[in-house]
């Protein structure tokens, strides 16, 4: 690895690391404006969970009296595994940091890593809120696994590999692979997936108050200050890489496929647009969804399971 | 000093310890039994890994011992790399079993037993005859038994598991014996190379009841699905030191001796067999981990995890044997090494499970999660090993776990599309099978890590808990720090799993399967960096900390009361138990677990309308135990009434057997002549 | 030479039944039956690999065979005569039975001990038959000797049954005598052992085969193989723990031995199919009726007696398969279970001395409450079952494995499943008697001279299993004299 | 003697043995069973003088000589002794009553017939012919003695399936050497002495012979 590559490499997942982290929390700003616009509220100003963030890290650190080494570590580790993750995928480059060993499977067990300590966090606190936010999170979790592990082997089944560069190089080289009905049935599962892992409606409602129907914030409801600050970054990050993962699949275009500077720019606009994009929609979906009851989500994730196994066996034979 | 002697000094060892352990004064009695045991696995381990390196077996037969057939063990690269796992296991479950046993295991029988059960493991993999694997594989059983059984006279559960585990492993031994005679009553000898030899020339029918009846008896052993019923009851009465050995090392051998039989002896067989291992393996994984989801006892809950580990084992298993039938060695070779790197891994993880739950049952009185909690405080290294052990058993990134499952994926995926319509439709099942297994050890480890070790104690034994010894510390700590480097080196662990494959399935050329400091799949496109992961994950927690500390102007953090919705009191009664954790995930498999919910409530005397108080009782008992055990149970039990009609206590209903069979034999005769 | 090994039981009888009993006469029959341990361990060095040894001008004869059947009554003999001593003492001091009454049990039991030796060592079939019957009239008084209700009861039945039973087998004989005398240029001993197998392929095969039939079905009720299995439960139960220690250690494998003697003529007249099938069924009738009744038992010592029965049925069965493999195995099984369950009959006596009752589940706790007489039960019944170190798991492993090659598989994996019912009967029963909280009573620990003796059998039962070296070359010659 | 006045005594005499084991089904009882049985000794011991005569045989001479001492007069006499103390000497109704039995007896007696043919083809001379007669009044005498209630009646049985087998030994044979012959015949009167023994035991022990009560060993 020449320095130079190895420079441009390092500077691409720099840069990606960056753009996911703002972009995350622009991103909730410009999602919660679309929805106000669309509630016909003027809504807060994009840029307004940046300040949030910002005022979070400057308050007190308050920690509950029974609460162990995990409370203040789960924050940390949360956003150090989006970060990891987002340095492996591709979403500017296809030849991102550590892209040998960039597999979509080490992608999702990394959030899978962030989203079990965070369980363990809420239940630090010795509180019911957080008993029952993390026992609700582990069970959505299991469910949203089979679908997610299937829509995997859907993509990858195409492409004889789970690596992630190569599957987005190969559906740059031949882009009929998108509309093939494999792509299809796998596109849609991931979407209900990324709904469910992200903790956004019809799963749960991010800016719900009401502790009994929380599930997310629940956990997180004993975090103050610059905890709390962390927590937010990096479930802005999650977001966007999900959602960053979701798009660069679906319309590869515009990832760069070398490391030149013009190169990076060029990804960088089209990721962010690809993104806004993606996301307004899911904002605008969300204003007409009501949350699912609890127990209604295994019927949700069982559709998003065998939406998946569609995708996979329809791989295998059309191939 | 040929490598033979070293196993036959090992074994002397290890038998001088047992006797060291019945001999020897209360005080140091496990400490010089301790010392013997580690001698005795570092030299079987020295042997196994010069076997492992050069790829030479070593033999040893003796005509003296074991009348009309003699002893033969000859270590493969297969035996050795068990007999390994079993030292790696057995060596800090010894170091733990010091501290404990001032606790629980301080019974003379108990200190000579577990020596003994020791060694004996290590031999297994080297037996290399029927009548020496058969004299081994007893001995283990007995001798466990001894180990299950310590507590007898103080519980009786203790005295249930015992007959359970007795009983069952018995008719596994019965079934396995009569597979091994099967294949020796067609071959000349007794000798396992005999065996292979003449296994070949066996009408497939005949080849296809002794793999069924290997499968029945080993798979009980493993703790497969419609067998695993001794399981859950044998490891929670067994002492910790000794449920570690028998979910990390006996399991093991339980798959040792379905890979002996099906790809050793067998030389593999027709997809259907495979198939078979394949289902039992994902019904073993969605069980064992939807039972572990709803457990409220911690050892328990490890047993039916252990079922489910050996579940994903045999997953691959079957799948190796799928690719092989169908004509893709390279590949079946691979999802052979995920098998046993999946179960070298579940030894590691699941024994250090066991020792911290020794630890914490030592510290706190009991094991039921629902009066534990807050124990990570109290305890804070054990509480620390059983998190770092929890989160490579839920196969999270840096550690061991995820190569395991990793490898699994991988060979799942590659054999995908390999245009063989019953392939086809496996796999996909295989992995959701698999994905779901994950996402319910995830449920059930975070309830065990959660409910058991953080928030308030829930009773006054949780409440007074404070940290065991320094030796069951030391322990448990061995193996987490295993755990850690399998998981950050792996290559140490893939490699010589490569080797032992290699040499059970010569046909998949010479190159190593997995190469350079990464995980490249060689032939296949497919690579972990895991060492590269590990680093990144390190420096990017750093960087978190840093910018946490940069970012926030006061590092001076305030402790406050909890929110409890404005109120001030907040109890350990309020927190999530474990039965309202698993609520949920119990909820959505209702239908297949059909949970037993008493609910009493006893009213006021005055009127019915008034409640005095109520109790709900929810209870998840095994299924597979309600409907196939049971009955069969009740059906000899009502066999052995009516039996007894046979002996009513007239001398004239024995002289009528007399005279009856003396009629039948001369009419017989007269027939016949 | 073997006039002399009869003569040491003979004379101790005699000796013993004169003046009423005394702790030396106990001794005196311990040194009987050493006696007739060494006997039988200098005969099979005699004879191993050399000819027979004749005795009293031809009436008596020892081969490889018959000097391994010395050397096992004299080893659990031993034992017997060791305990009776304690069960003796226990009686007197508990006003149960007089010295007088004492004086005949140890002159029965030394005559008992002289007809065993003289069944095993005689040359002439028909003096092996009377023998035999001897031994039934001797142990009558031996299993009455409490004179309760019960063991009357049990003494009557096992008197009508055996004689019976023993009838059929002289019927047997004589048929066989008849076939001899029909073969042109017989010698005058027609009846002896030798001149039979001489001529055995010129023996008439009808005859033959209805001899071999009654000869099965008649020294069959002595093994106590089903369907001629009745008395043995009641019998082994009441008799004094010494007295069912030799029959079922050893008195049932005497009257097996009689089996095994005319097995060898009946293939030789018949081929091996006929001997075979008869053999294979009656072991397995025996099995299911003795796997059936373990299951519901109360009574801890009908438990062993039916364990007998099963045993015996195994024997049997690896009798049927013939080979040479088979006669070594079931002779080492013949040797494991003779310790192993006259070891455990002698500890379930000293049970019911010590708890006064025989119903397993008013004696719980076994292990906790007496360790020492628990361990002992618990290690014999470890052995019993078929574990390692103990011989009874090499024997009853390579017994199957020539079954499996001589092609009766499906019979020996009947057996199997009969053999793990009883393993899962054995064991529920085992758990009541030996597991379980000791209470407040402080653990009781047995007197030295009952323990030594049976942890004795215990360690060499397990010799035998773990090397056996001393006993291969007579186990191998023993059974070259049965499979030709 | 001829030929022909000793093949008819054989047969008179096998055919007597035969009689009195069906009488001992048919006759109630116990005294009248006994008398039966002793004249079932005599025959058979007249049996045995006849071959002995015929063979010219002597050491068979003496046998049957002691045959008749043992079975014509010792045994019956024991026998009596322990009827005269029990009062109720009638036998009792047995498992299988009387016509059934006899009927049962015809049944076995063409089973013994059916059964020894092959033994009557290797020795077709005058005794040979005569074995089924010993094989039938086994079969006959075993069945007596599993469906007789009384104690004494089942000692009779035993003696009777006894001396069947003797009369085929001595047929077949013309007597088992005469050390087996003494042992067998030395066993039986020992068999019979031990179970007089325990029927007096009995009687003083339980009151009476009769063989129900003897039911408490049971699983």
């Amino acid at each position: 690895m020449s320095a130079a590559h190895a420079a441009g490499v390092v500077g691409a997942s720099a840069v990606q690391v960056i753009a996911v982290a703002a972009g995350g929390l622009v991103l909730l700003g410009f999602m919660r404006k679309v929805r106000a616009r669309l509630e016909g509220r003027v809504g807060a100003p994009i840029l307004q969970s940046l300040r949030d963030v910002r005022k979070l890290f400057r308050k007190e650190r308050i920690r509950p009296d029974v609460a162990t080494w995990i409370f203040p570590a789960a924050p940390v580790v949360l956003v150090a595994t989006v970060a990891v993750a987002a340095v492996m995928t591709p979403l500017i480059t296809t030849q991102p940091a550590m892209s040998g060993g960039s597999d979509l499977f080490v992608v999702v067990y990394l959030l899978l890593a962030g989203s079990t300590l965070l369980a363990l966090a809420g239940m630090d606190a010795g509180t019911a809120f957080g008993g029952m936010g993390s026992s609700r999170a582990v069970m959505i979790g299991a469910l949203a696994e089979p679908a997610l592990l299937v829509t995997i082997l859907a993509l990858s089944v195409t492409t004889h590999s789970s690596n992630f560069p190569a599957i987005v190089r190969a559906t740059l080289a031949n882009p009929g692979l998108i509309a093939s009905p494999a792509r299809l049935f796998a596109v849609a599962a991931l979407l209900i997936v990324i709904v469910a892992e992200s903790g956004r409606l019809p799963v749960d409602n991010p800016s719900t108050h009401l502790e009994l129907t929380m599930i997310h914030e629940a956990m997180i409801l004993e975090y103050a200050g610059p905890d709390l600050a962390m927590v937010t970054l990096g479930e802005a990050m999650r977001l966007a890489l999900l959602l960053g993962i979701f798009v660069n699949l679906v319309l590869p275009w515009g990832v760069a496929t070398s490391t030149t500077a013009l190169g990076l720019v060029v990804g960088l606009g089209a990721l962010v647009a690809k993104i806004a994009v993606l996301g307004g929609a899911l904002a605008f979906f969300e204003v007409f969804m009501a949350k699912l009851r609890l127990f209604r989500l295994p019927e949700l994730m069982a559709g998003a399971f065998v939406m998946a196994l569609l995708g996979v066996v329809s791989g295998l034979v059309v191939k | 000093m040929t490598a033979g002697s070293l196993v036959v000094i090992g074994a002397a060892l290890g038998a001088g310890a047992g006797i060291a352990g019945a001999a020897m004064p209360k005080r140091s009695r496990a400490a010089a039994a301790a010392v013997l045991i580690w001698a005795a696995c570092a030299l079987e381990a020295t042997t196994a890994v010069r076997v492992l390196a050069t790829g030479h077996d070593v033999a040893l037969h003796t005509g003296k011992l074991l009348p009309f057939t003699g002893i033969n063990l000859v270590l493969t690269p297969l035996g050795a790399l068990f007999v390994l796992l079993v030292a790696l296991v057995a060596v800090p479950a010894t170091l733990f079993g010091i501290g404990y046993a001032r606790h629980a295991m301080d019974s003379r029988s108990a200190a000579s037993a577990y020596p003994v059960f020791v060694t004996v493991m290590l031999l297994v993999p080297a037996a290399a005859s029927v009548a020496t694997f058969m004299v081994l594989w007893e001995l283990m059983a007995l001798v466990s038994l001894a180990l299950v059984l310590v507590d007898h006279s103080r519980r009786a559960a203790a005295r249930s598991a015992g007959t359970w585990y007795a009983v069952l492993t018995h008719v596994g031994a019965a079934a396995i014996l009569t597979a091994f005679l099967i294949l020796a009553a067609h071959s000349h000898g007794q000798t396992f190379s005999d065996l292979e030899l003449h296994a070949r020339a066996m009408a497939p029918d005949l080849r296809a009841l002794v793999f069924l009846l290997a499968l029945v008896g080993f798979g009980s052993k493993a703790g497969a699905v419609p067998f695993h019923v001794w399981l859950p009851k044998a490891h929670a009465e067994a002492p910790s030191p000794v449920s570690a050995l028998m979910s990390g090392a006996m399991v093991a051998l339980g798959i040792y001796g379905v890979v002996l039989v099906g790809d050793v002896l067998l030389g593999g067989g027709p997809m259907w067999w495979w198939l078979v291992v394949l289902v039992l393996g994902a019904a073993s994984a969605l069980y064992g981990s939807l039972h572990a989801a709803n457990n409220q006892d911690l050892k328990r809950l490890l047993a039916y995890s252990t079922t489910d580990n050996i579940g994903l084992v045999l997953l691959a298993l079957g799948a190796s044997g799928v690719f092989n039938a169908i004509g893709h060695p390279r590949l079946g070779a691979l999802s052979l090494v995920a098998a046993l790197v999946i179960l070298l891994n579940h030894a590691l993880f699941k024994g250090a499970l066991f020792l911290t739950t020794g630890s914490v049952q030592v510290a706190a009185g009991t094991r039921d999660l629902d009066d534990l909690g807050g124990l990570l405080r109290r305890m804070p290294q054990t509480g620390a090993l059983f998190l770092v052990a929890a989160a490579s058993i839920c196969a999270l990134p840096p550690l061991n776990g995820f190569v395991g499952e990793w490898l699994l994926f991988q060979s799942l995926l590659h054999g995908a599309h390999l245009g063989n319509t019953a392939g086809d439709i496996a796999i996909p099942i295989a992995v959701a099978a698999l994905a779901l297994t994950a996402g319910l050890t995830v449920a059930a480890f975070v309830k065990a890590a959660g409910i058991g070790f953080l928030g308030r104690p829930r009773s006054t034994g949780a409440e007074a808990a404070t940290e065991v010894p320094a030796t069951m510390r030391a322990g448990a700590g061995l193996l987490v720090a295993s755990c850690v480097v399998a998981g950050v080196v792996p290559m140490v662990v893939v490699s010589s799993v490569g080797r032992a494959v290699r040499a059970v399935l010569p046909h998949t050329g010479a190159r190593s399967l997995v190469r350079g400091v990464n995980l490249q799949l060689v032939g296949m496109k497919g690579a972990l960096a895991p060492t590269i992961l590990a680093l990144a994950m390190t420096v990017a927690v750093v960087a978190a900390v840093a910018l946490r500390r940069v970012a926030s102007r006061r590092p001076a953090s305030r402790v406050s009361e909890a929110w409890g919705c404005g109120r001030e009191l907040v109890t350990a009664r309020m927190q999530y138990t474990a039965t309202s954790f698993a609520e949920p995930v119990q909820r959505v498999f209702d239908d297949v677990l059909r949970p037993v919910r008493d609910l009493d409530v006893s009213h006021v005397a005055e009127s019915r309308y008034m409640v005095e108080s109520a109790t709900y009782r929810l209870t998840v008992e095994d299924r597979v135990e309600l409907t196939l055990y049971l009955p069969v149970i009740r059906a000899v039990r009502r066999w052995g009434q009516a039996a007894r009609r046979l002996q009513p206590g007239s001398v004239h209903r024995y002289l009528i057997y007399g005279l009856t069979a003396l009629v039948v034999t001369l009419v017989a005769v007269a027939v016949l002549a | 030479m073997l006039i002399t090994l009869l003569a040491v039981p003979l004379s101790c009888a005699l000796l013993s039944g004169l003046a009423p009993w005394r702790r030396a006469t106990g001794w005196l029959g311990v040194a009987s039956s050493l006696g007739v341990l060494i006997g039988g361990v200098v005969l099979a060095t005699g004879v191993v690999g050399r000819h027979a040894a004749s005795g009293f001008h031809g009436v008596l004869r020892a081969d490889a065979l018959s000097a391994f059947m010395v050397i096992v009554i004299g080893v659990i003999a031993l034992l017997a005569t060791l305990q009776g001593i304690r069960y003796l003492d226990a009686e007197i001091a508990q006003g149960r039975s007089t010295r007088r009454h004492a004086a005949l049990y140890a002159t029965l039991v030394q005559g008992f001990l002289a007809t065993m030796l003289l069944a095993v060592l005689a040359a002439n079939l028909g003096v092996m038959w009377v023998a035999v019957e001897a031994t039934t009239i001797v142990t009558t008084f031996l299993v009455g000797h409490r004179n309760t209700r019960t063991s009357l009861e049990a003494s009557w039945k096992y008197i009508v049954i055996c004689s019976v039973g023993i009838a059929l087998a002289f019927l047997g004989t004589v048929l066989v005598y008849l076939a001899a005398l029909h073969v042109p240029g017989h010698g005058a001993h027609a009846l002896d052992w030798t001149s039979l197998v001489a001529q055995m392929h010129h023996l008439n095969p009808g005859v033959m085969r209805l001899a071999f039939a009654l000869i099965v079905l008649g020294y069959g009720t002595k093994v106590g193989l089903a369907p001629m299995h009745s008395w043995l439960p009641d019998a082994h139960s009441q008799a004094p723990a010494p007295v069912s220690a030799l029959m079922s250690g050893v008195l049932l494998t005497v009257a097996f031995y009689a089996i095994l003697r005319f097995k060898v003529i009946a293939d030789g007249a018949l081929g091996a199919a006929f001997p075979r099938t008869l053999l294979v069924v009656v072991s397995l009738l025996s099995l299911v009726i003795a796997a059936s009744l373990l299951l519901s038992q109360r009574d801890y010592k009908r438990m062993l007696a039916y364990h007998s029965v099963e045993h015996m049925g195994l024997i049997a069965l690896g009798a049927a398969a013939g080979s040479t493999l088979a006669i070594a195995a079931v002779l080492l099984h013949i040797l494991g279970h003779g310790i192993a369950k006259g070891v455990l009959f002698l500890t379930s006596g000293e049970i019911l001395l010590v708890e006064g009752t025989s119903e397993i589940e008013h004696v719980p706790a076994l292990l906790s409450r007496r360790p020492v007489l628990g361990g002992i039960f618990a290690f014999g019944l470890v052995a019993l079952l078929g574990f390692p170190p103990f011989s009874l798991f090499v024997s009853e492993l390579n017994m199957l494995r020539a079954e499996f090659q001589v092609g009766l598989g499906w019979a020996a994996v009947l057996s199997l499943v009969c053999m793990a019912v009883i393993f899962g009967a054995v064991m529920t029963h085992g758990r009541h008697m030996l597991l379980g909280p000791r209470g407040t009573a402080a653990p009781v620990m047995t007197p030295a001279l009952v323990a030594v003796p049976l942890i004795g059998g215990l360690v060499g039962c397990a010799f035998i299993g773990v090397s056996a070296w001393p006993l291969q070359t007579l186990l191998h010659a023993a059974a070259h004299v049965v499979a030709r | 003697m001829t030929s022909s006045t000793y093949a008819s005594l054989l047969g008179l005499g096998a055919a007597v043995v035969l009689l009195c084991a069906v009488m001992t089904l048919w006759r109630r009882s116990v005294g009248a069973i006994v008398k039966v049985l002793a004249v079932q000794g005599v025959a058979l011991a007249g049996v045995a003088l006849s071959i002995g005569i015929d063979h010219h045989d002597a050491t068979l001479a003496v046998v049957a000589v002691l045959v008749l001492a043992a079975k014509g007069v010792v045994v019956p006499t024991l026998i009596t002794r322990v009827v005269r103390h029990d009062p109720a000497s009638r036998e009792t109704q047995p498992l299988v009553n009387v016509p059934a039995s006899l009927v049962a007896a015809g049944a076995l007696i063409f089973l013994a017939f059916a059964a020894s043919r092959s033994v009557t083809a290797l020795a077709p001379t005058a005794t040979g012919r005569l074995i089924p007669y010993g094989v039938a009044a086994m079969l006959v005498g075993f069945f007596a003695l599993a469906t007789r209630r009384k104690a004494v009646s089942q000692i009779v049985g035993i003696l009777l399936v006894d001396n069947g087998i003797a009369l085929v030994a001595f047929l077949a044979t013309a007597g088992v050497p005469l050390i087996v012959e003494l042992g067998a015949s030395l066993d039986v009167l020992l068999a019979v002495v031990v179970l007089q023994v325990l029927a007096t035991q009995m009687r003083l022990r339980l009151g009476s012979l009769d063989l129900d009560q003897l039911s408490e060993l049971r699983d």
